[in-house]
């Protein structure tokens, strides 16, 4: 292969492969329409073939359900996934790999995008940005999926005099808003700005496997259409935890549910291990691990936890899906099957997910803080302990979802000790953000402003959280409307500002131009206001004793529910309004400078927009990030212990 | 300005699509329609509300739809894998008046089985505690050869009167004579007399296993218009 | 934060001492610290499933719901509410094709990791020939589990016994479906001449994966040889209440 | 909280530090401390009737109808009342970034610069101990309550030690798709769809489920258990007030889950022994 001309990789001299045909190969004919193509094309041969083999009418033994529907969707579902993947030209890495057939430079930058323009953005591209960008709009999709059916529901639940919906189909959609909601949080932060910010923020080219990165995007696009394509079927009628055996009672649409799970969790374990990888591996030279930023250390905690708990979910889905089709029974009690396992297998990772969400966040704006407030973030050790002692008890504390199950009442004891002791480091984080803000002039800018909201509702969060993590309190308080109010208050209320503020924060690096600070300011402040009505009603109606997932109830509950709705559709106008604001200042908003913020940390000093391999050559850190600020006059005074003139200075 | 109008624009679609979707959704799934008792004009005496006028409703369950008889349409989408499922016919959305002594003739053309709860093969609710099944009064039936039932249950409005009915309703022998439509030609009659008090809304449905999926609870079980319903009280 | 244009060290145009990635420029030692790192983090994802169906094999074990956990064969202690199922065949499976299979998928580790160590002694032909003969050995290992699923004395809805060692058998399947393909493009590589003494991370890989399937295999193999009658004699049974 | 601004960076000669207290006197000297501490105070006083109006929105139906019911509602006392210190001092911060510290709202990155405090010792130790202390309390208040709950739930009794006889009430819940219905094994299998319960006497719930997840809630009396298919789960009370009460399905079991609803009706004993003999014709099995 030394016969091929050398090519000339950052100045260094590198001897390539034998280029086969163009650069890129097959891939310059792949895109998202070959996708689309690939998909539904061998989704519908799947199901006909299916059809042709099932007999007609064919019904369980076990359940006398009728399985022909049910074989030829899961038949349907599998061809949309496999078929669009390999469209996409997933297959072509591996297949080259296996074949011994090296890619050049030149393939390698066509994968990444150069020179394409916009059509990048629908192609297999391992660019981290355009997987970035590609992430954020997934993000805005799934999001508004769930928004629509949280509408929904609070109109549902606002009507208390009428059923406006059937039974059935209320159930349908609060699980599929459960769970559309919880895919759109964990990847709200994690996914657009850990792929676009994060390598920058380490001084690095791109990721550690490129490849990888479009493979965990193209799979989370390849588990949407099974989510909404469910609602179509009967739906996910069993919340988003779909507890055995009722989710084994629901109809076809279930599959969707689990082939969701199943494909999702993939991608999220294959971006956890990407992003560890980069993290730990292609920091800049001189970023020791004091010199990394906390933004840095939020995603790798989060990835972490991906990393050891999807697995559980994944499994738990994929007994769910055997007990189905295959009529095994791991959750039917009458066969020796178990709920409790159910249980167990869902809440390993169904707790570590919360703080997936919430820590990226927590992270973010931990990042914003100095830059707005002028000043140190402060001490940053505390800030890496909390998250530290987060990741830490996070797989410690699975079953206070499960108190009131009477699966052990005796591990109720060390489970409330656990939980109890998350409040710790948490309180950590909560001591950095108000230390920061201490003696700082605000720049009040919107990300910042969004700090503030996040702060405030994490408060509320949390401190209903202590009610529910103790035992006797959550007797009275689980399943009740008080614990939907408090996850919204930790999920939404932190996930969804932080991701505001964040994507407000970055949006200049993103699109080069900047969020309108006005509208985008009125969007904040409406569902800010509306999230407060609609959640601290529900806390009353949890306290009076509705219970969740109910759609007729009490005229006692009337009031608290009203106000609810009417919190709900501010909420929803206040969303659309920040929307709005994106869209006007993505297409024509100003052009702004490299470094709008006046940020010290490393992925602001990239110009913009950010060239294909971020730094021309490759960056050195030589201090500690966030030296913002001056000495503290305070210091003098001190040591000239005088009280007279701190009056004067004290103005400040 | 144009700021402004992009953004009413994001506003002004974003609501009508969520108002769109919900009507749709909302309009495409209705309850079947309302099947009310009629007062006969007869009055008949309670042991302890007094005379009360009297009204009588007649209720059919079949094993599955036929050319005689339609399936109930019933949400956008169920009927698709419902079909060959029982259910209740002409209505599941019953009315009945308030203050009154009601009589509902149940034919049952399906067969049965053991049910779970031995509890649901009793009547409960009835005016004397029993039922008229092929013109003989009883009070419970085998659980062992159970229909399906009818179970009337509360309906979370502390403001109205409790009310609680179930009837089972006995199943047919599996080689019973059948006609063409595959129904059996002399199918279980059964009515029931019950007192309704104050208005009220309430939902029933059967506590039969006579569904699919786990427990044979699901399908049917689990939608409106086959084999549950709501059960209205009005003044 | 402040950035001083130095060259970084990792793309000197020095004389490669060590070879070059050929798409990002960087020395194949930094390549593969990062395949190294991967490889870990996979395993860790690996581990977390495995531990799953473990969880789920022995927590059924434990409980036997309703004495549902052995297949009907092999002991009738339950009151069968359900008798709509078809038990035809029903007891435990033998203990010993698992650990034969076992002991396959062992030897197919044996012959990578001969491969392996030779090739970074510089011995080709030996890499070449040890992922050829691990290939072989895991086909034959998947035919032998092939086998062995088909032989059950039990079906998948012969209760939770069923069920489980089913399950773990699937995976299994899974884990040497990956390997099939793994090893095959370890062969390919090796006889292009791509892994080398130079270059030998994936070799490397190959083998560490394949021990971490060896150990899920005898984590399996282990449950169901140990944890077969359940210890639950008494168990809960369905909807009903026991006696005062 | 972060009290002084100790210069840890150069430390002094043991000679000229002032006692500390004296530089806390110092610090509270400075306007923006003051203020702060004044705040968290008023705030404080502000979300105190938080303690009272949860209970008032806890007892709008008639709770607590038991002793369970009456240790769950202190608990939420006590929670509401520790928390609000830390609340009120946080939400103070916030408002006082917001309006006491300067505020900057031009379009370009203020040029002005704010104290380098990269961090202080005396204000992170005392957080993390306050805090630990009000976790450590919380853990061990919920223990001892909780343990109080098992015993006056008689949680630790299984299903064939129960006392039966005359001194308790056995009642053997079955949650079912979507009805509750309650078996007396005492009274010859006399089964019910509405809890008739006599006050002031233990009552054992043996609760189990014929299909589906349920979960059985008797919101004024705080019982609160799963119903599990294949499983008999326990849980008790004694109900100290005559009334009827709710009972409430609290886990998602289906299509009619809003309405498996029905009553909890305690009644003296004499009502309780009459009903029985009134419902002594309809006998099960």
């Amino acid at each position: 292969m030394s016969s091929v001309a050398p090519a000339h990789v950052h100045s260094a001299e590198v001897p390539q492969p034998a280029q086969h045909g163009k650069p890129g190969g097959i891939m310059r004919r792949l895109n998202f329409g070959t996708g689309l193509i690939g998909g539904i094309g061998l989704a519908i041969i799947a199901g006909v073939v299916t059809s042709q083999f099932v007999p007609s009418g064919y019904a369980s033994p076990v359940t006398f359900a009728p399985m022909e529907g049910e074989y030829v969707y899961l038949a349907v579902l599998l061809g949309w996934v496999i078929g669009f993947m390999a469209g996409m030209g997933a297959f072509v890495g591996p297949i080259r790999w296996m074949l011994g057939r090296e890619s050049t430079h030149l393939d390698a930058e066509y994968m990444a995008g150069k020179d394409l323009g916009r059509s990048r953005y629908w192609k297999y591209t391992t660019d981290h940005k355009v997987v970035g960008i590609q992430y954020l709009i997934v993000t805005f999709i799934v999001f508004g999926f769930g928004g629509l059916l949280a509408m929904l529901i609070r109109t549902e639940l606002g009507a208390t005099w009428t059923e406006v919906f059937s039974p059935a189909f209320y159930n349908s959609i609060i699980g599929t808003h459960g769970i559309a909601m919880i895919i759109a949080m964990i990847i709200a932060v994690s996914g657009p700005l850990g792929n676009f910010i994060v390598p920058m923020m380490i001084g690095a080219r791109d990721m550690a496997y490129p490849r990888l990165n479009a493979l965990s995007i193209w799979l989370l696009v390849a588990a949407v259409p099974c989510l909404i394509s469910s609602l179509f079927l009967g739906g996910i009628q069993d919340g988003w935890s779909a507890y055995q055996p009722l989710a084994s009672q629901a109809p076809i649409g279930m599959l969707g549910y689990q082939m969701t799970i199943i494909v999702f969790a993939i991608s999220t374990g294959i971006a956890s291990v990407n992003l560890m990888t980069t993290i730990l591996t292609m920091r800049a030279k001189g970023m020791s691990w004091s010199r990394t930023p906390i933004f840095v250390y939020g995603i790798f905690a989060a990835s972490l936890m991906g990393l050891y708990a999807f697995p559980f979910y994944q499994y738990s889905q994929i007994l769910s899906l055997s007990d189905r089709v295959f009529n095994t029974s791991f959750f039917n009690p009458l066969e020796g099957g178990s709920v409790w396992l159910y249980e167990n297998l869902f809440w390993l990772l169904g707790h570590p997910e919360v703080y997936v969400i919430i820590i990226p966040t927590a992270a973010v704006l931990m990042e914003i803080l100095p830059v707005f407030m002028r000043k140190p973030l402060f001490s940053f050790n505390f800030a890496v302990a909390g998250i530290v002692g987060v990741v830490a008890l996070s797989g410690l504390v699975w079953a206070h979802h499960m108190y009131m199950t009477g699966w052990a009442p005796a591990v109720n004891y060390p489970f409330m000790l656990s939980t109890e002791m998350i409040s710790i480091p948490v309180g950590f984080l909560v001591l950095v953000v108000i230390g920061t803000l201490w003696r700082g002039t605000s720049w009040s800018r919107l990300p910042l402003m969004a700090v503030y909201a996040v702060v405030f509702n994490k408060m509320i969060g949390g401190v209903t959280g202590i009610y529910l993590s103790d035992v006797p309190a959550d007797q009275y308080f689980h399943g009740s409307m008080f614990v939907v109010a408090h996850f919204h208050y930790m999920l939404m209320g932190a996930g969804f500002f932080g991701a505001m503020g964040g994507i407000a924060f970055y949006f200049p690096k993103m699109t080069g131009k900047i969020l309108d600070e006005r509208y985008g300011s009125i969007g904040l402040w409406t569902v800010f206001v509306g999230f407060q009505l609609t959640f601290g009603s529900m806390f009353v109606a949890g306290l009076q004793g509705q219970p969740r997932r109910v759609l007729q109830f009490d005229e006692q509950f009337d009031i608290s529910n009203w106000i609810s709705t009417i919190g709900a559709y501010t909420i929803g106008v206040g969303t659309l309004i920040f929307l709005g604001a994106i869209i006007f200042s993505w297409r024509d908003g100003p052009m702004v400078s490299g470094n709008p913020w006046a940020s010290k940390s490393l992925e602001w000093q990239t110009p913009t927009p950010v060239p294909l391999e971020n730094f021309a050559v490759l960056p050195v850190v030589t201090e500690r990030p966030y030296n913002y600020g001056v000495p503290d006059p305070y210091d003098e005074e001190l040591r000239a212990h005088d009280g007279d003139e701190l009056e004067s200075a004290g103005a400040r | 300005m144009k700021k402004f109008l992009v953004i009413l624009a994001t506003v002004l679609a974003g609501v009508l699509v969520v108002g769109g979707i919900g009507a749709v959704s909302s309009i495409s799934q209705e309850e079947p329609p309302v099947l009310a008792a009629t007062l006969d004009g007869t009055t008949m005496d309670t042991p302890n509300n007094g005379t009360l006028p009297h009204a009588t409703l007649d209720l059919s369950v079949y094993p599955n739809s036929s050319d005689a008889v339609p399936p109930p349409k019933a949400g956008p989408y169920e009927s698709a894998w419902l079909s060959g499922q029982p259910f209740y016919h002409p209505s599941t959305t019953i009315q009945v008046p308030a203050n009154s002594v009601v009589t509902i003739n149940f034919t049952q053309y399906d067969s049965g089985g053991q049910i779970y709860n031995p509890f649901f093969a009793h009547v409960h609710g009835s005016m004397d505690g029993t039922m008229t099944w092929n013109g003989k009064s009883v009070k419970n039936v085998k659980s062992d050869s159970v229909g399906h039932t009818f179970t009337v249950h509360q309906y979370p409005e502390s403001s109205q009167p409790y009310f609680f009915l179930s009837v089972p309703l006995p199943m047919n022998a599996a080689n019973a004579k059948t006609d063409k439509a595959g129904y059996p030609v002399d199918p279980q009659k059964i009515s029931v007399t019950f007192v309704t008090g104050e208005a009220g809304t309430y939902v029933w449905n059967c506590e039969f296993p006579c569904g699919d999926e786990y427990q044979e609870f699901g399908g049917p079980m689990q939608t409106r218009g086959w084999m549950a319903g709501t059960f209205e009280v009005v003044a | 934060m402040t950035t001083t244009p130095v060259e970084a060290s990792d793309n000197k145009p020095s004389a490669p001492a060590v070879p070059l990635s050929p798409t990002t420029g960087e020395p194949m030692t930094v390549i593969a610290r990062r395949g190294r790192v991967g490889l870990w983090l996979i395993i860790v994802m690996s581990v977390s499933g495995t531990i799953a169906l473990i969880i789920s094999y022995s927590y059924l074990w434990s409980l036997n719901v309703n004495g549902g956990w052995a297949p009907p064969g092999a002991k009738l202690t339950a009151n069968q509410t359900n008798d709509t199922i078809g038990k035809v065949k029903g007891s435990f499976a033998p203990e010993w094709p698992f650990w034969a299979i076992l002991g396959m998928l062992i030897l197919a580790t044996v012959f990578m990791w001969w491969g392996y160590r030779s090739v970074k002694r510089g011995n080709q032909g030996a890499l070449i020939a040890g992922s050829t003969l691990a290939l072989i050995m895991t086909l034959a290992t998947l035919v032998a589990q092939w086998i062995q699923v088909t032989n059950f004395p039990f079906g998948p809805a012969n209760g939770a016994y069923a069920s489980a060692v089913l399950l773990l058998c699937a995976s299994n399947i899974f884990n040497l479906l990956l390997l099939l393909f793994i090893l095959t493009g370890i062969m390919n590589r090796a006889r292009k001449g791509l892994i080398s003494r130079a270059v030998s991370y994936q070799a490397q890989a190959a083998s560490y994966w394949m021990v971490w399937v060896v150990i899920a295999f005898l984590l399996g193999c282990l449950v169901t040889t140990f944890m077969v009658e359940s210890p639950n004699v008494d168990p809960a049974i369905f909807g009903g209440f026991k006696e005062q | 909280m972060t009290m002084t601004q100790a210069p840890q960076e150069q430390p002094e000669s043991p000679t000229n530090r002032p006692p500390s207290m004296h530089r806390f006197k110092n610090w509270m000297r400075r306007p923006y401390a003051r203020h702060v501490m004044i705040w968290t105070v008023v705030i404080g006083f502000l979300l105190l009737p938080l303690c009272w109006l949860l209970l008032a929105a806890m007892n709008q139906t008639g709770a607590p109808a038991s002793e369970i019911m009456q240790d769950i509602e202190t608990t939420v006392f006590v929670f509401t009342l520790v928390s609000i210190p830390i609340t009120a001092f946080v939400f103070a911060v916030l408002l006082y970034s917001l309006i006491g510290w300067k505020r900057i709202s031009s379009d370009e990155p203020p040029m002005q610069e704010n104290p380098a405090i990269f961090t202080n010792r005396i204000g992170v130790v005392l957080w993390t101990v306050v805090t630990s202390a009000l976790a450590m309390f919380l853990v061990v208040w919920g223990m001892i309550e909780l343990a109080q709950i098992t015993a006056n739930s008689y949680g630790t009794i299984s299903a064939n030690e129960q006392p039966g006889g005359n001194q308790s009430v056995i009642v053997n819940v079955t949650g079912q798709q979507w009805v509750w219905t309650f078996a007396y094994p005492q009274t010859d299998g006399l089964v019910s769809d509405i809890l008739y319960l006599p006050v002031d006497k233990p009552v054992y719930f043996n609760v189990t489920s014929k299909d589906v997840i349920h979960n059985f809630w008797a919101v004024e009396l705080g019982v609160k258990i799963d119903a599990n298919p294949g499983a008999v789960t326990t849980a008790g009370v004694t109900p100290n007030k005559l009334g009827t009460f709710n009972i409430r399905c609290a886990e998602l079991c289906g299509m009619h889950h809003a309405y498996m609803e029905t009553e909890v009706r305690v009644v003296t004993q004499e009502q309780f022994d009459s009903w029985v003999r009134e419902m002594g014709g309809r006998r099960t099995s």
